[in-house]
């Protein structure tokens, strides 16, 4: 039953992910741009952790849980970046 | 298995990575264990040289792991002699930095102890990917040196440098993933046997990568049309760092060679490097003139310099490519002396300049000059030697590499070119000569200062060797033809590296 | 990876999780792609996507509790990370958008302190 | 698949330099960052491409070629400290010649 | 500072990274504890500086419970949106909405403004600390006062409690 | 052995003459200075005479060393008639010079210099000479050129001796370097540089195919040398040089050097109709030039010098003739022409040093002030004319019989003799002109000095003897011949031959009226000078130094415009070249390759693989259209990285795919770090063809790689891959075989791969130590009170995500030998964690709260990954052998201990040293901490 479901829900992350690139391309602010990668990032997540379960590997936390701590460092980074015209001050 | 093999690598990383551990020591002990580290250098390449004299070959299987498995260094007379160069070209550069260019930026010792490192890494390892890796640790070490002392100069000549050798770096990458792809192994002893037996079809794809290697090599080698960054990083970088970059060119050199003549060249009835030197001949012959014009119009002693290395690498490049022993021993020879005397010029152009009133090492600018007499005769001696006069090594080697090649089809080029651009030395070097130490009326500095005995004796002693080059020429010329000859039969190398191993295929676990 | 001895039940909780995270990560990216101004695009990702990816790493750790024995904490681990930080990123997004002066939709009763 | 993947890494290459052929260093170094993607994907592809089998021993039945992975995995650290460097000496370049162009201010200028 | 604040800062904290281990390595032999346990007081006392003002948790079954309701509400919350976002697009009135905090503790506030932003259409959107009040940007606002009295009773009375 | 002597005594005599005048400078030393410089051309001299008998004999002594075989250079010296003549000139008027010189020089005290360069000079000429071995020959003749070029250069204070020195040492050097050509390919041709094997192997030489090459390049360097048409432009500015230098030069050295060599090479590349043209026409041509110009001249040493020239294309033109009778007169000429050219110049000297100037419009009617100089002067002026009685009268008759004797070809035989003719009128002209006009011809017209200096009666001296000399040629031809040039003549003919008949000489009648139309040609040329002198001033006043400063110049500005064109400092260009060299050649040889399509079968694309192409395609597409903004550009950057982290993900490469994830933020964030202080647009500054051409280029490359990757994708795998997996475990301890390969296999790989790092980082901080920056982006139109630095909320969840993070990490890299994972990534995780804490509390927060030295971090790591490798040594085993044990201990459990662990622990500690210095280095860029202050 889960192998016939992956691929459906895969497909609708992919959907989604596509949407954020949409939302990615057209801005129209700068800010916009960043929430848009933000929201891949965690959709990729998803797409990340039932690729494994597809594969019933069990191997791809790790870098699911990374996808995680890196699109916040980087949001945080981005923002950062925009309020004070630099990241580290 | 011996251990002192690893140690020409190991001692400067252990040294670098001491000097940054202990960053807070004062300039003083730094120095001291860098030259320390540098004379260690010279001793192992001795023994090396010597080493390799005993055994043609002599391996280290780092990790203990059998080649190709594990990386293997292999010690042969070549990269013996590239070693010996190395550690003695270092030696110098340090005693002359440590006169107090190396205070100009942080951690001047620790990044040419990096570099050294790099360097003879690239010289004793017997693995390809590994040989890019020191590649890449030889380049971001050298990065950091042309920028050591800073100056809006040196920014966008390295800027250049950086960006350049990132693509070149790029390409190695793709060469080296079209060659495993293709034969499944790294290891230079077996790359060379796979590609010996490669199926024809794949034949043009090697090729064709053996095409990117030349120009991977040929950026770092100087050769045209991927050598323009290298006058202005030349002549942009501080006087010591400008002598130690006058061997990164001939890593290029001892790469191609390496390559094309063991792992491109094994197959001696149809070897495949025969395209890839097709196109290295006329490169290089352009290479070799248009240093010689670019000597003729360089602004300053440095520029001069900078592009007395291209026609260096001009004539080594187009020894090469005409892809004889003989030659390749004569080539070798010259290297030798090249790389010592474009060292000194730019160690001279610096102890020059700093006795100039002003205009630095600039030909345009007239300046008082202060110790006319001592500085014009080194001058004069290096020039001769720089223009291949005799008696110096310069004749020697110019006129054995003139000799091996008159065997050759298309010598009359080679000739021509070499003759000529000699020609064009001799103009300009008689030019800036005349020109600094015979202006009229040049009162010397009052005060003067007092000259820098360090300085010039280390450019002293560089030019004394290269007259015992030419004194004891007749064994180093027998040991280089040894080395030549051995490159020549790479069979005997893969042999040695690879021992009875022998690859079936589908080893793959499935 | 069709595991024949996964009892019917916990399949279907799997199965539930998946699709549910599927549906509401989704309606996050539209509200993403659809919303008028950028503080209401805001809501979408930091609700329904940081749920649908926990319902989708709900389900992968019941599935994997079950294959490998024991417990699979990596998932509650990201979890849990995604809803501490969601809600930061969020804040900071927002505080840039004000900082940048972005329009507020139209039909918005009131708008930030200085516009 | 492979035409797909070939396809992929052609793109990314050329998209790595037509931007390093830009005058401008930040645009350079982005195509510096997509060409070294490009490449270590092309030198990942060089060991063939296989799902669901991690070299990793005891995991899957069986595996894919391990070593164009240690390789990529070296190519990337060292992409990313030149891409370090690269981006600060920009960065100073930028600074020190008053211009981001990749040729500073006057290329030409004689120097000392 | 007594020696147990220097050396052990976080006892519970310690703990729970100790047992995140075992969860994570998935191993509970005794190595594994002790590694765990190591690190568990390890890592604390290297990170302490960063982290230097001890959270006053009074009560721990008040926080879970509060976590509870803040997991139904996520859930709620996110269908509540949604529907709003695939249907009610246009007739959304969003707004900014001032939030005056009665909290004091930073922590507090902390998780005060994560839960608004996980809960019903609400995003905290820039925390003033002299005037001490959150900034709320509602993605469907009929009554402002509503909100606020929602959120203070639902939330910031429990975390009152738990912090004091 | 002696012989060598004869050539190395001379360079003690110039170190001992360094020493003295070391010792003694100043001027007032000059006596002891010329004595210590006499001491070894003396000796020289005497060995040379003691050799005499020997010679006499018809022996040819060779003494030869080995130098260096390998290319055929040996240290051998050859004594026979020829080299003997040329020693003894070379040694017996050095002598003589150097006893001019100690007058000349008297007071001066640049004479210690010139006494030093003139027996370097000697020894030069000596090897020349004497050299057995034509590649040691070559030694010697580059050090005439190098000498020479100090010596013209002597008094480097004025403009003209610099020119002329730079221009002889060009016109030479460059002559030699044809040489060492010509000599090379001689030397291949026989197989042996040794003369006497040469000189053994006519035929083989004359019958190669690359005999006219050898013998152009040959000449080239002879006709450079004895400043033969057109390379005679160096020879006069050669008179810049102080008188006895000149004299030197141009009596019995450097020029004659040249003629030497013809004669040398003469039996073994002679007779040959190549032969015979180049060198007559050059021959005929120098010598009409020469004795024209020279009649204009009104400097003394400016007319000595073009005479000088046209003497020698004499010399030249008889050598071309080749026949035995015409060396024998153009060796016997040599000799007269070294016997009164140089007292000419001496004279010269004198005169200039009296009287402060050379030119003959102004000198006049010296005879009254200077008898004694006059009465010497007649005999060489005579000689140089070639009055009967002297033995210039002589040569010149041998020129003329054996101008009429030429046959072949048919052009020469009727024009040689006539232009002979009118050159030795010339000669006649400008001899008595250069008499008459000194020491007669009315009142001198305002002298410097008037009346004259004395001069010390000692400077004539030299003049005398060689004046004698010449006087004893002319009258006693045949015993002089007999006695020394006929050896040298054997030496030189390609068949013996009988002693030359004076006697016949005498005899021949056409030869006689030749000389008589000359003499009184000249004679009537030299009365009509001046309506002659007012023609000449008519044409053009060209001076060869400014010609030749034109050419060079010309040359320098044309290389300069060269390299400007090319190396014209725009990176853009360069990388463009680049590419082409990297595509072009292999475009070119895969022309119509057909094997792209491998063997083995295509396997079908998957949905998730087709869509993760395209956004990855997409994604790169986007970063190059929208790379003019800079920060979109860069989100998409990170997209593109993300979406190959997933492709690493999904196709079996998890530990690739957390590296790349975890590079990807760090270089993000230091791209961001570096934009805020770059301009946020990349104005569009590209001309549409460069547009066309890059896209060219990109499509090129691209499609390069993909044709690459197909070909190999679409072929099967045969790697050594399988050794891994298989020892993996067993061999390395590990069951994650990715990283037994980093840490173990290729161990060493990693260790250069984080000393890159190190050093990055380390290079980042050297230079920004100093970089200050003043002006960041201006970010215009933002609203007030939102943008505190460090907003309160991050600031709480980072603190609470490092623990976390930390724990992570410590995770990540314990399992890395059996699971994805490792020092890298662990590396990576901490500082990704501490940069948050970076962000959001601040640099110099978080600096206080941290180990804030990561250079020496850095080192550490080093050190600890090296240490592990070396570690192996003391069990025996070499660098980078790993160890490792399963124990299972009774209450701990089964664990694992592994070097390689220790290694990944230096790997870890590089990469989060590394990492965290760049970044607090360019966080500090902008801080309070400004330049100076050292951050990490
Ligand atoms: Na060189
Ligand atoms: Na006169």
């Amino acid at each position: 039953m889960i192998a016939t479901v992956i691929p459906f829900v895969i497909g609708i992350f992919c959907i989604a992910i596509l949407l954020n690139l949409y939302r990615l391309a057209i801005g129209p602010d700068i800010v916009d741009r960043i929430l848009a990668l933000d929201t891949l990032m965690i959709n990729s997540i998803a797409l990340i952790v039932l690729a494994d379960i597809q594969m019933s590997l069990g191997i791809l936390f790790e870098a699911a849980l990374l996808i995680a701590l890196m699109g916040f460092v980087g949001t945080v980074a981005m923002t950062k970046y925009l309020l004070r015209g630099d990241v580290i001050e | 298995m011996n251990h002192l093999m690893i140690l020409p690598i190991v001692i400067p990383l252990v040294t670098g990575a001491f000097l940054l551990l202990m960053y807070g020591y004062n300039i003083g002990r730094q120095r001291s264990l860098s030259v320390a580290s540098t004379v260690l250098l010279v001793v192992l390449a001795v023994w090396a040289v010597l080493q390799a004299d005993v055994a043609d070959y002599t391996l280290y299987r780092l990790g203990n792991w059998q080649p190709p498995f594990g990386i293997v260094l292999v010690l042969d007379r070549l990269s013996a002699i590239m070693l010996l160069l190395t550690a003695l070209l270092s030696l110098f550069c340090v005693l002359y930095a440590s006169r107090g260019a190396d205070r100009a930026g942080s951690h001047f010792h620790a990044l040419l102890q990096f570099q050294l490192m790099g360097i003879n890494g690239a010289f004793l390892t017997g693995d390809l990917f590994n040989l890019f890796v020191f590649f890449e640790v030889l380049l971001i070490a050298s990065y950091a040196l042309l920028l050591h002392g800073g100056g809006r100069a040196r920014s966008r000549a390295g800027l250049h440098y950086v960006i350049i050798n990132l693509v070149g770096s790029a390409l190695f990458l793709l060469a080296l993933g079209i060659l495993y792809g293709l034969t499944g192994t790294l290891n230079m002893a077996d790359l060379a046997r796979s590609i010996a037996n490669a199926p024809a079809a794949d034949l043009p794809l090697l090729k064709a990568a053996s095409l990117l290697l030349m120009v991977v090599f040929g950026v770092k080698a100087a050769l045209l049309p991927l050598l323009f960054w290298l006058p202005r990083a030349y002549s942009a970088a501080s006087a010591p760092v400008a002598a130690l970059f006058a061997i990164m060119t001939k890593v290029g050199f001892y790469a191609m060679v390496r390559v094309f003549l063991v792992v491109f060249g094994l197959d001696q009835g149809a070897p495949a490097n025969g395209t890839v030197m097709a196109w290295l001949w006329p490169m290089a012959l352009v290479t070799l003139a248009l240093g010689g014009i670019g000597v003729l119009g360089a602004a300053s002693l440095r520029t001069l310099t900078a592009y007395m290395v291209i026609v260096s690498m001009g004539i080594l490049l187009a020894a090469l490519s005409l892809n004889d022993q003989k030659l390749l021993a004569a080539s070798l020879f010259y290297l030798f002396h090249t790389t010592c005397m474009t060292a000194v010029f730019f160690l001279l152009a610096d102890l020059i300049g700093r006795y100039r009133e002003h205009g630095y090492d600039r030909f345009s600018i007239i300046s008082p000059l202060s110790h006319r007499w001592v500085l014009g005769s080194l001058f004069l001696v290096a020039a001769i030697s720089l223009a291949s006069l005799p008696p110096f090594s310069g004749f020697i080697s110019k006129a054995w590499i003139l000799r091996s090649s008159s065997h050759l089809s298309d010598y009359l080029w080679l000739w021509a070119a070499i003759l000529v651009s000699g020609l064009f030395i001799i103009a300009a070097l008689s030019r800036a000569g005349s020109g600094w130490f015979w202006r009229p009326g040049e009162c010397t500095i009052k005060p003067s200062p007092p000259l820098d005995s360090a300085r010039s004796s280390t450019v002293a002693v560089m030019i004394a060797i290269s007259f015992s080059l030419s004194l004891f020429a007749q064994p180093i010329m027998e040991y280089v033809e040894a080395a030549a000859e051995l490159i020549y039969q790479p069979s005997g190398y893969v042999n040695a590296v690879l021992g009875d191993y022998v690859r079936h295929s589908g080893e793959v676990s499935e | 990876m069709n595991n024949p001895d996964m009892p019917l039940l916990l399949e279907l909780i799997v199965t539930f999780f998946l699709i549910a995270g599927a549906i509401v990560a989704l309606i996050g990216s539209i509200g993403l792609a659809r919303l008028k101004d950028f503080y209401m695009r805001l809501h979408g990702p930091t609700k329904a996507s940081t749920l649908g990816v926990g319902c989708i790493l709900v389900a992968s750790l019941l599935n994997f509790s079950f294959l490998k024995g024991g417990v699979s904490v990596q998932e509650a681990l990201i979890t849990l990370f995604l809803f501490v930080t969601a809600p930061v990123s969020a804040h900071m997004m927002a505080k840039a958008a004000l900082h940048r002066r972005l329009k507020c939709s139209s039909r918005t009763r009131t708008g930030p302190p200085d516009q | 698949m492979e035409l797909v993947i070939a396809i992929t890494l052609g793109v990314l290459t050329s998209t790595g330099v037509y931007l390093i052929l830009r005058a401008r260093t930040f645009s350079v170094v982005l195509g510096l960052t997509l060409l070294s993607h490009g490449v270590n994907l092309f030198l990942f592809t060089m060991g063939r491409l296989t799902t669901g089998s991690p070299a990793v021993i005891g995991l899957a039945e069986q595996y894919t070629d391990p070593l164009p992975q240690a390789l990529v995995l070296t190519a990337i650290v060292i992409s990313f400290s030149m891409t370090a460097f690269v981006v600060v000496l920009a960065l100073k370049a930028a600074v020190e010649l008053r211009s981001d162009h990749v040729d500073g201010e006057d290329p030409n200028e004689d120097r000392q | 500072m007594n020696r147990r604040e220097f050396w052990l800062p976080r006892p519970l904290f310690s703990l729970l990274l100790a047992v995140l281990w075992l969860l994570m390595v998935n191993s509970f032999s005794v190595a594994q504890m002790l590694l765990g346990l190591a690190l568990g007081v390890f890592i604390p006392f290297i990170t302490r500086a960063f982290w230097p003002e001890q959270a006053r948790v009074h009560f721990l079954l008040p926080l879970l419970r509060y976590f509870l309701i803040l997991l139904i509400d996520i859930v709620r919350s996110n269908l509540i949106v949604a529907r709003r976002i695939v249907w009610y697009t246009d007739q959304l009135t969003p707004g900014f909405v001032t939030f005056p905090l009665e909290l004091d503790d930073d922590f507090a506030i902390t998780i005060l403004a994560s839960t608004i932003s996980l809960t019903p259409g609400t995003v905290s959107a820039h925390y003033d600390s002299d005037a001490g009040t959150l900034l709320i940007h509602a993605l469907h606002v009929t009554d402002e006062d509503e909100l606020v009295r929602e959120i203070k009773e639902r939330y910031e009375r429990p975390l009152k409690e738990i912090f004091q | 052995m002696d012989i060598g002597l004869l050539v190395f005594l001379p360079v003690l005599g110039a170190i001992a003459s360094l020493l003295t005048r070391l010792k003694l400078p100043g001027p007032d030393h000059v006596q002891i200075h010329a004595l210590v410089a006499l001491i070894t051309p003396a000796i020289c001299l005497l060995l040379l005479l003691s050799f005499l008998p020997r010679i006499q004999s018809g022996e040819a002594i060779v003494y030869s060393l080995s130098w260096i075989p390998e290319i055929g250079l040996t240290l051998a010296f050859r004594l026979d008639g020829l080299s003997w003549l040329f020693a003894t000139l070379i040694t017996g008027i050095g002598c003589l010079i150097i006893i001019y010189a100690r007058y000349y020089f008297a007071g001066k005290d640049t004479a210690g210099r010139f006494f030093v360069l003139i027996q370097l000079f000697m020894t030069a000429m000596l090897g020349i000479v004497l050299s057995e071995n034509l590649l040691f020959m070559l030694v010697f003749w580059e050090l005439t050129s190098l000498v020479s070029f100090l010596l013209i250069g002597f008094t480097w204070s004025s403009r003209d001796a610099r020119r002329g020195a730079r221009m002889s040492l060009v016109i030479t050097g460059g002559g030699g370097l044809a040489l060492l050509g010509g000599i090379l390919l001689l030397g291949q041709i026989v197989g042996s540089y040794q003369i006497s094997d040469i000189l053994a192997a006519t035929d083989t030489i004359t019958s190669d195919s690359r005999y006219p090459l050898t013998l152009s390049l040959i000449l080239l360097g002879a006709f450079t040398k004895s400043a033969q048409a057109p390379f005679h432009l160096w020879l006069p500015h050669a008179m810049s040089a102080p008188t006895p230098v000149s004299a030197y030069l141009h009596s019995a050295t450097m020029v004659k050097a040249g003629l030497f060599l013809m004669a040398r090479l003469h039996p073994a590349m002679g007779d040959t109709e190549l032969w015979f043209s180049l060198i007559t026409v050059t021959g005929m041509v120098t010598l009409m030039v020469g004795a024209f110009v020279a009649m204009f001249m009104h400097d003394i040493k400016g007319l000595l010098a073009y005479s000088t020239i046209s003497h020698l294309g004499l010399i030249t033109l008889l050598i071309g003739m080749g026949s035995e009778m015409a060396m024998a007169a153009a060796l016997f000429h040599l000799v007269c022409h070294a016997l009164f050219k140089a007292p000419l110049f001496m004279m010269a000297g004198i005169v200039d040093q009296a009287t402060g100037s050379r030119d003959m419009r102004n000198i006049n009617g010296l005879w009254k002030s200077m008898p004694a100089l006059m009465l010497v002067t007649v005999i060489p002026a005579a000689a140089m004319a070639g009055l009967p009685l002297m033995s210039g009268y002589l040569s010149k008759k041998m020129l003329f019989s054996e101008s009429l004797l030429v046959s072949a070809p048919h052009w020469a035989n009727t024009l040689i003799p006539v232009w002979v003719t009118i050159a030795g009128l010339f000669s006649v002209a400008y001899s008595v002109r250069i008499f008459h006009n000194v020491f007669f011809n009315g009142k001198p017209v305002d002298l410097p000095h008037w009346p004259p200096k004395k001069k010390p009666a000692g400077m004539l001296i030299p003049m005398i003897i060689l004046a004698l000399g010449s006087l004893v040629v002319g009258l006693a031809p045949q015993a002089t011949y007999d006695a020394f040039i006929h050896l040298a003549v054997m030496a030189t003919a390609i068949t013996r031959l009988p002693l030359y008949d004076f006697s016949a000489l005498a005899d021949a009648r056409v030869p006689a009226m030749m000389s008589v139309i000359a003499m009184v040609g000249g004679l009537g040329f030299y009365l009509a000078r001046n309506p002659l002198f007012a023609i000449h001033r008519q044409l053009p006043e060209v001076d060869a130094k400014d010609i030749f400063e034109q050419i060079m110049l010309q040359c320098i500005r044309f290389s300069q415009t060269l390299v400007h064109r090319l190396e014209n400092g725009s990176l853009q260009r360069y990388l463009a070249f680049i590419l082409v060299a990297a595509i072009a050649p292999a475009l070119w040889m895969l022309i119509g390759y057909s094997g792209w399509r491998g063997p083995s079968a295509l396997t079908e694309a998957d949905a998730i693989g087709i869509f993760g192409a395209i956004i990855l395609c997409l994604s790169a597409l986007g970063v190059a259209l929208f790379h003019h903004q800079r920060l979109p550009a860069l989100l998409l950057l990170s997209v593109t990285g993300l979406f190959v982290t997933l492709a690493f993900a999904r196709f079996s490469a998890p530990d690739l795919a957390l590296t790349q994830l975890s590079v990807e933020v760090m270089a993000v964030v230091i791209m961001m770090l570096a934009l805020s202080f770059l301009p946020q647009t990349s104005p569009k500054e590209s001309g549409g063809g460069r547009v066309v051409r890059d896209l060219g280029l990109a499509g090129l490359a691209g499609g390069g790689v993909a044709l690459f990757a197909y070909a190999v994708l679409t072929r099967p795998a045969d790697t050594i891959s399988g050794y891994f997996l298989a020892n993996s475990v067993p061999g390395g301890g590990g069951t994650n075989v990715v990283n037994v390969i980093l840490v173990d296999f290729r161990g060493f790989d990693t260790l250069g791969e984080i000393t890159v790092l190190g050093i990055a980082a380390v290079a980042v901080f050297a230079f920004t130590r100093d970089l200050h920056l003043k002006e960041r982006v201006a970010s215009a139109g933002t609203a007030k009170g939102f943008a505190e630095p460090h907003p309160v909320i991050l600031q709480m969840i980072s603190r609470m995500v490092l623990p976390i993070a930390l724990l992570v990490s410590a995770y990540i890299f314990l399992r890395g030998h059996n699971m994805p994972g490792g020092g890298f990534i662990a590396g990576l995780v901490t500082a990704v964690a501490l940069t948050l804490q970076y962000m959001a509390g601040g640099l110099e927060w978080a600096q206080e709260r941290m180990l804030t030295r990561f250079r020496p971090l850095i080192g550490a790591g080093l050190l600890i990954a090296t240490a592990t490798g070396l570690g192996s040594w003391f069990v025996g085993y070499p660098f980078l052998t790993s160890a490792f044990s399963h124990m299972d201990w009774p209450i701990l459990g089964e664990f694992e201990l592994a070097t390689a662990l220790l290694f990944d622990l230096g790997v870890y500690t590089t990469v989060v040293a590394a990492t965290l210095l760049i970044l607090a280095n360019l966080g500090k860029l902008m801080t309070v901490a400004g330049p100076g202050k050292e951050v990490g």
